[in-house]
């Protein structure tokens, strides 16, 4: 798995909020098609991490590097026509406008780049790639409904489409099931890693359910205090001492 | 060094009716983020009811002292009662509205309340020379003063240490500090906060009223003179940073200071102070010399 | 106030009866005259008003034939006019669009009034592309004429040049051996061409005397001249010249003699008559003040039938002696009824332009040519006195009044009145 | 680009208008011209408004269209009416280009004061300068039109009129594309249209130079039907505060409602002056309280209602 060309090269990452350091000499290689699960207390620096690749936030030091080109510098919209995408912790969807609405914006951005957002954003094209969308997601149901008014779940499984819509080749998920019942969430992340399976995406998310990180993921980055404390398959990073006393620790 | 002198007085006693009548302004937009454009009402309303009584007391054959209470007493009543209406009446309707349609009703208000100066008061103006004739006047630097625009500096610094003391010192200073803050944190932490906007609101009012009021014995009180205040407080509270008292004071002072300069050493650009000092301010700091901090909001 | 508000029910009720009477009215026994002045703003207490009432005096004594001789036939031309009361405030853009709907939707007959010079030169070629017969009152700046021919517009009295001609003469034979003076006006046409014909009069007739390089222009309708009262206390002129008028004035007057500003220096208002009746002993003794002309304070005393009748009127109706203003619109009327006379009451506006051009009539308290700019702009006497107050009977008087014939303070048909100061006011009757 | 009903709308109407503007007086003829000039900066303002977007300040815009109109008739004869319109409005464009880089930085009660600071620096820099004219503005001599004078208004109405439709077609059509569509977006979340890969702040800049040069070439229009500028009716605060009033009366929901609002305003306006000249501003701002309070989306969600009971 490890053997093929890494698609993603994080090199001595470091950032520092004044005394605070909250990520620090982090090196990570992900390879194409590989789906990490990152898991780490509260304040671990899991989604410090994901900020700064995504772009949210500039590294103190250190650089990441995707497909040869470096991020670091670059914004979210720059990381985004890059190539990689994330969902959020709260989902960031357009709250006042319905399902398909939403759908259809990103779709029309990820399309319309450039001068191109002047043209007409409706087109035949963008009508059946949103109903795929909308399939694939299992959002059919909810398709004229305000975001407003949806549940949590829905509004996950929207936030997580709205981000694949610009076929990213990586994408960071935010910690997808929380705010999710355990009754639902299996259900939920069998959509949302089916679809992402047939789009062929490396995936990294951050996750604090370990059956979802036993279930779904291949590899584990464990944090604590702002370093990775493991890299390794989940079932040995879940037996893992460290892994158990930092991480795991008195949650089981 | 009597030039040095003069243009020292007029520059601060300039700077403090920039001051008193841009502080209220600036208040109710720290705490309340709305840009109040009747605060040129409060002024007028102000001015029109010291005048008025003044005159009246006068004609009676009081003493004219009592010009000094009734300035204060015009400000409190004018600031509380229309401060109340207007917040009670139409603003607190709003809150859940957007800011900037929040603006345009106090602009509706404004316009109103123009005319029913008219209606009440009349199209004459009125005089109330009284309180300065009082105080008559005294001679500093090769000049003659009037004592009464002197005291104006002493109004100006008395407000300015109050709302200090306020912000600083008091339990109250630390809810206005919440809310002016982060309003939902305010409002987490148990605070009442559309009893602050209430208070803060005729607050800000009385501080509107009181510049009108203090002014009204030096001008001819006519129709449309709160026109002219907001552009100038507006103007002060932009320089200073929006919300910001401090900022309210600086900005107050740099104009004054240079306005005066400019009269005295170089009369034809002194028109282009006010608006030279808010271009280069908007141009490198377009939030002001003193932009409170804001909360990170994700 | 109970009353202001029945005043304005009433007022409101008779101007829809006049909107809406005004169209149907084809058989000229009546007229409708549009009467634009300064009903809201600073402007409107110290002129606006004075200028409607005389307006409507005016109007209303000839309705009922009730004017002196030689006016006393009734009406304008046999017809009764009802006068539409206009706010001028608000610019002269939006006066530009307010008097096209005057012309265009209300059909009024005529339009008679303005006191901002900024609303007048805004208005002139629009009176004009519009041919519509309108007298201008008050307004002074010389432009109006000097730039262009007029066919359907008139002013009834002097403008700006003569007052501060006048000014300067009247300085000169006071303070002969004046050395220097120094000027405070307001930042637009008005004040800006007040102060330029003023100063440029005095290097003229007055050579020896310098001006001061501190002269101020404020900024119109701010009221605060805490500043520049003491640079012109700092200032060594002698004399300070100004043609502040409504609100400002009478804010500046009080601010300044509450620092003594007129107890060293000479004080020249021109237009300072209005606040002479207003001001009652907080006006400072001895400033030599104008009243645009010959009206107000400074014919207080004229002993002609026509002037009594005004000032007796005026006394009854609204309890004070008319000031300038009054009398300004209270002619720009009479103006009207002369032409109305003439040429009839159903007259095209061109015939009531024919009949008004170039004509001489007596008007309340002078004699008026219509000998300027091809008989379209009146030419008047000018005239200054000193004020003080007089305690006997509680009010303000000007003593040493002194006017000059028209001919003397303004500049002979078809020049420009910077060109004639400048050339040394060459033709000049005096 | 004209298929849908609200092009049609603008299309039909708009040629109406022109035929019966032939035949109508001519005061109502003025009040076409002087509401349809207005719109177009209604149309600018409901391009920003739509984003959630408020200037308080666009009379900055409104009257750099009007003095450019002003100072090229003045200092360099210009009369064409075409010339001066686009001179108006590119001044006024390229003046929204380079502060829209400040302003795009900027939302809600922020970006409307700081678009009202702006617009009072230019108002104390007329007011003050001599020879811009001061308070008193300048008279604009009439418009030609391609080297002929014409004899009455009703080429400039026709003009006027076509650029009204012109503008109100693209705005519609710009309204439907991507960028066009980021209105309720923008509002809603701006951190997930950065995620999604566009960029707010161009999204904005680009709203924000459509607004400024709909405004200027609003004032260009207004300056060449009145025939008159002056600083306090183009670009004092008031004047600012006025536009964002018609923009609130006519509605966002669509192109064709501040055409509508600014008829509305002018006609309420010419009756408040006309029944009140003393208390005209109470009559206008007892309009704005009422519109702010009990018609929220404007005459336009009037007309929306009429047109849904009926279908």
């Amino acid at each position: 798995m490890t053997s093929a060309a890494p698609i993603l090269q994080v090199r001595d990452l470091l950032k520092t909020f004044g005394a605070v350091v909250a990520a620090k000499d982090i090196n990570i290689d992900v390879s194409k098609g590989e789906i990490v699960g990152i898991i780490g207390a509260n304040g671990a620096g899991k989604t410090c991490f994901v900020n700064m690749v995504t772009g949210y936030l500039a590294p103190t030091a250190g650089s990441i590097v995707f497909e040869g080109t470096e991020l670091v510098g670059k914004g979210p919209r720059e990381v985004t026509h890059a190539g990689i995408s994330r969902s959020f912790q709260v989902s960031q969807v357009f709250h006042s406008m319905t399902v398909e609405e939403n759908l259809r914006i990103a779709l029309a951005i990820a399309e319309n780049r450039g001068v191109n957002a002047l043209r007409l954003m409706e087109s035949d094209a963008l009508e059946a790639k949103c109903s795929d969308v909308l399939r694939r997601y299992k959002l059919e149901p909810h398709k004229h409904m305000t975001v407003s008014v949806l549940s949590q779940g829905i509004r996950k499984l929207l936030d997580i489409a709205m981000a694949v819509v610009s076929e990213p080749r990586i994408l960071l998920l935010d910690e997808p099931t929380s705010g999710i019942s355990v009754e639902e969430k299996f259900d939920f992340m069998d959509v949302v890693m089916g679809a992402l399976k047939e789009d062929n995406v490396t995936v990294l998310f951050v996750e604090h359910d370990m059956e979802i990180v036993e279930r779904y993921v291949s590899r584990v980055l464990a944090f604590y205090q702002g370093e990775i404390i493991a890299d390794m398959a989940p079932d040995k990073a879940l037996a893992d001492n460290k892994v158990r006393e930092f991480v795991i620790g008195k949650r089981h | 060094m009597e030039t040095f002198l003069t243009i020292l007085l007029d520059g601060l006693q300039f700077s403090s009716y920039l001051f008193i009548v841009s502080a209220g302004l600036t208040i109710i937009f720290g705490v309340m983020k709305i840009l109040n454009v009747c605060h040129g009402s409060f002024y007028a309303w102000g001015a029109y009811t010291a005048a008025f009584f003044i005159g009246k007391f006068s004609d009676m054959g009081l003493p004219d002292a009592l010009g000094f209470l009734i300035i204060i007493a015009a400000a409190i009543v004018v600031g509380v009662v229309l401060g109340l209406i207007i917040e009670q009446g139409i603003l607190k309707h709003m809150y859940h509205r957007d800011e900037v349609l929040i603006v345009l009703a106090t602009f509706g208000l404004f316009l109103v309340l123009e005319d029913i100066i008219l209606i009440a008061f009349g199209t004459d103006p009125y005089f109330a020379y009284q309180p300065m004739a009082l105080l008559e006047s005294v001679e500093m630097g090769g000049v003659i003063r009037d004592v009464y625009g002197l005291t104006l500096i002493g109004v100006a610094t008395f407000v300015a240490v109050g709302c200090w003391l306020l912000l600083n010192k008091t339990k109250w200073g630390v809810i206005l500090k919440a809310v002016i803050f982060d309003r939902e944190m305010g409002i987490s932490m148990g605070i009442n906060v559309p009893f602050v906007y209430t208070l803060t609101f005729i607050g800000g009012a009385i501080l509107g009223g009181l510049g009108g009021a203090y002014i009204a014995p030096t001008i001819s009180v006519a129709p449309g003179l709160g026109t002219e205040v907001i552009v100038l407080s507006f103007a002060v509270v932009v320089v200073g940073g929006m919300g910001s008292i401090a900022g309210a004071a600086i900005g107050s002072l740099i104009i004054g200071l240079l306005r005066a300069l400019a009269v005295h050493e170089l009369p034809q650009v002194e028109l282009f102070v006010v608006f030279a000092v808010m271009a280069i301010v908007l141009v490198f700091r377009p939030e002001g010399l003193f932009a409170p901090a804001k909360p990170r909001k994700i | 106030m109970t009353k202001s508000i029945i005043a304005g029910a009433v007022g409101l009720a008779a101007i829809s009866a006049i909107t809406f009477g005004a169209g149907v009215a084809q058989a000229k026994d009546s007229i409708t005259i549009a009467v634009p002045s300064f009903l809201t703003g600073g402007a409107a207490g110290p002129f606006g008003i004075p200028a409607m009432n005389g307006a409507k005096m005016v109007a209303d004594a000839i309705n009922k034939g009730a004017l002196p001789a030689p006016y006393n036939t009734k009406g304008f031309g046999g017809a009764v006019a009802s006068i539409i009361e206009l706010d001028e405030g608000g610019g002269g853009t939006k006066q530009v669009a307010e008097y096209r709907n005057l012309v265009e939707k209300r059909n009024v007959d005529a339009v008679v009034g303005y006191i901002s010079s900024g609303n007048c030169q805004a208005l002139a070629p629009v009176v004009e592309e519009l041919k519509q017969f309108t007298i201008f009152a008050t307004c002074g700046t010389p432009r109006i004429f000097e730039e262009a021919p007029r066919k359907y517009l008139f002013r009834t009295m002097g403008h700006a040049t003569a007052d501060n001609v006048a000014a300067a003469m009247y300085v000169k034979e006071k303070f002969p051996n004046l050395s220097s003076y120094t000027g405070i006006n307001q930042n637009y046409a008005w004040g800006q061409d007040s102060w330029r014909d003023f100063d440029l009069t005095m290097k003229q007739i007055m050579p020896g005397a310098t001006a001061s390089d501190k002269f101020q222009f404020p900024k119109v309708f701010v009221g605060q001249y805490g500043s520049e009262i003491s640079a012109l206390s700092l200032d060594k002129a002698e004399l300070v010249h100004s043609s502040f008028w409504g609100g400002d004035l009478e804010s500046f007057i009080f601010q300044s003699s509450a620092r003594g500003l007129f107890k060293n220096k000479i004080g020249v208002m021109t237009v300072g008559g209005t606040a002479a009746y207003r001001l009652g002993k907080k006006l400072p003794n001895g400033l030599i003040i104008g009243a645009r002309g010959p009206y107000g304070i400074l014919v207080k005393d004229r002993d002609t039938p026509l002037n009594k009748w005004f000032i007796e009127t005026y006394k009854n109706i609204y309890g004070i002696y008319p000031s300038g203003p009054a009398y300004q619109y209270g002619q720009a009327i009479l103006a009207a009824k002369i032409a109305y006379d003439k040429a009839g009451s159903d007259a095209t506006d061109e015939q009531l332009a024919d009949a008004l051009r170039g004509i001489t009539f007596e008007s309340f308290s002078t004699t008026i040519e219509m000998s300027l700019g091809g008989g379209h702009q009146a030419v008047t006497e000018n005239g200054y006195g000193v004020t003080k107050y007089d305690d006997e009977n509680g009010e303000n008087v000007v003593t040493d009044v002194k006017f000059y014939p028209g001919s003397c303070v303004m500049p002979p048909e078809g020049v420009e009145s910077v060109q004639w100061i400048n050339g040394g006011m060459k033709g000049a009757k005096c | 680009m004209l298929r849908d009903t609200t092009s049609k709308v603008v299309l039909f109407g708009g040629i109406a208008i022109i035929l019966l503007g032939a035949i109508m007086p001519n005061w109502i003829v003025n009040q076409l011209m002087f509401g349809f000039s207005r719109a177009l900066a209604i149309l600018g303002l409901l391009v920003l408004w739509r984003t959630g977007l408020v200037s308080f300040g666009h009379a900055f815009y409104f009257g750099l269209g009007a003095y450019t109109v002003a100072i090229v008739d003045i200092q360099l004869g210009v009369t064409d009416v075409f010339v001066r319109l686009f001179g108006g409005a590119i001044i006024a464009g390229i003046a929204g280009f380079i502060i829209g880089f400040i302003m795009r930085n900027y939302r809600d009660i922020f970006f409307a004061m700081l678009n009202t600071a702006i617009s009072m620096v230019l108002y104390g820099i007329i007011v003050k300068t001599e020879s811009l004219g001061s308070t008193d503005g300048f008279a604009i001599s009439l418009p030609t039109i391609f080297g002929i004078a014409p004899e009455t208004k009703y080429p400039l109405f026709i003009i006027i009129t076509m650029i009204a439709m012109i503008s109100a077609l693209l705005i519609n059509f710009y309204l439907k594309t991507t960028v066009g569509r980021l209105t309720t977006p923008i509002r809603d979340n701006e951190i997930r249209v950065e995620y999604l890969g566009f960029s707010v702040a161009h999204a904005i800049h680009l709203k924000y130079t459509i607004s400024a040069v709909l405004a200027g070439g609003a004032g260009a229009l207004m300056a060449m039907s009145l025939g008159q500028v002056d600083p306090d009716s183009m670009i004092n605060w008031t004047v600012s505060g006025e536009l964002v009033f018609i923009t609130i009366l006519s509605g966002p929901g669509n192109v064709i409602a501040p055409f509508i609002g600014s008829l509305v305003f002018e006609v309420l306006r010419t009756y408040a002056f006309e029944l009140a000249p003393q208390a005209w501003q109470l009559i206008v701002g007892a309009t704005f309280l009422t519109v702010i309070f009990f018609l929220p989306g404007g005459i336009w969600s009037l007309i929306a209602k009429l047109g849904r009971k009926k279908s």
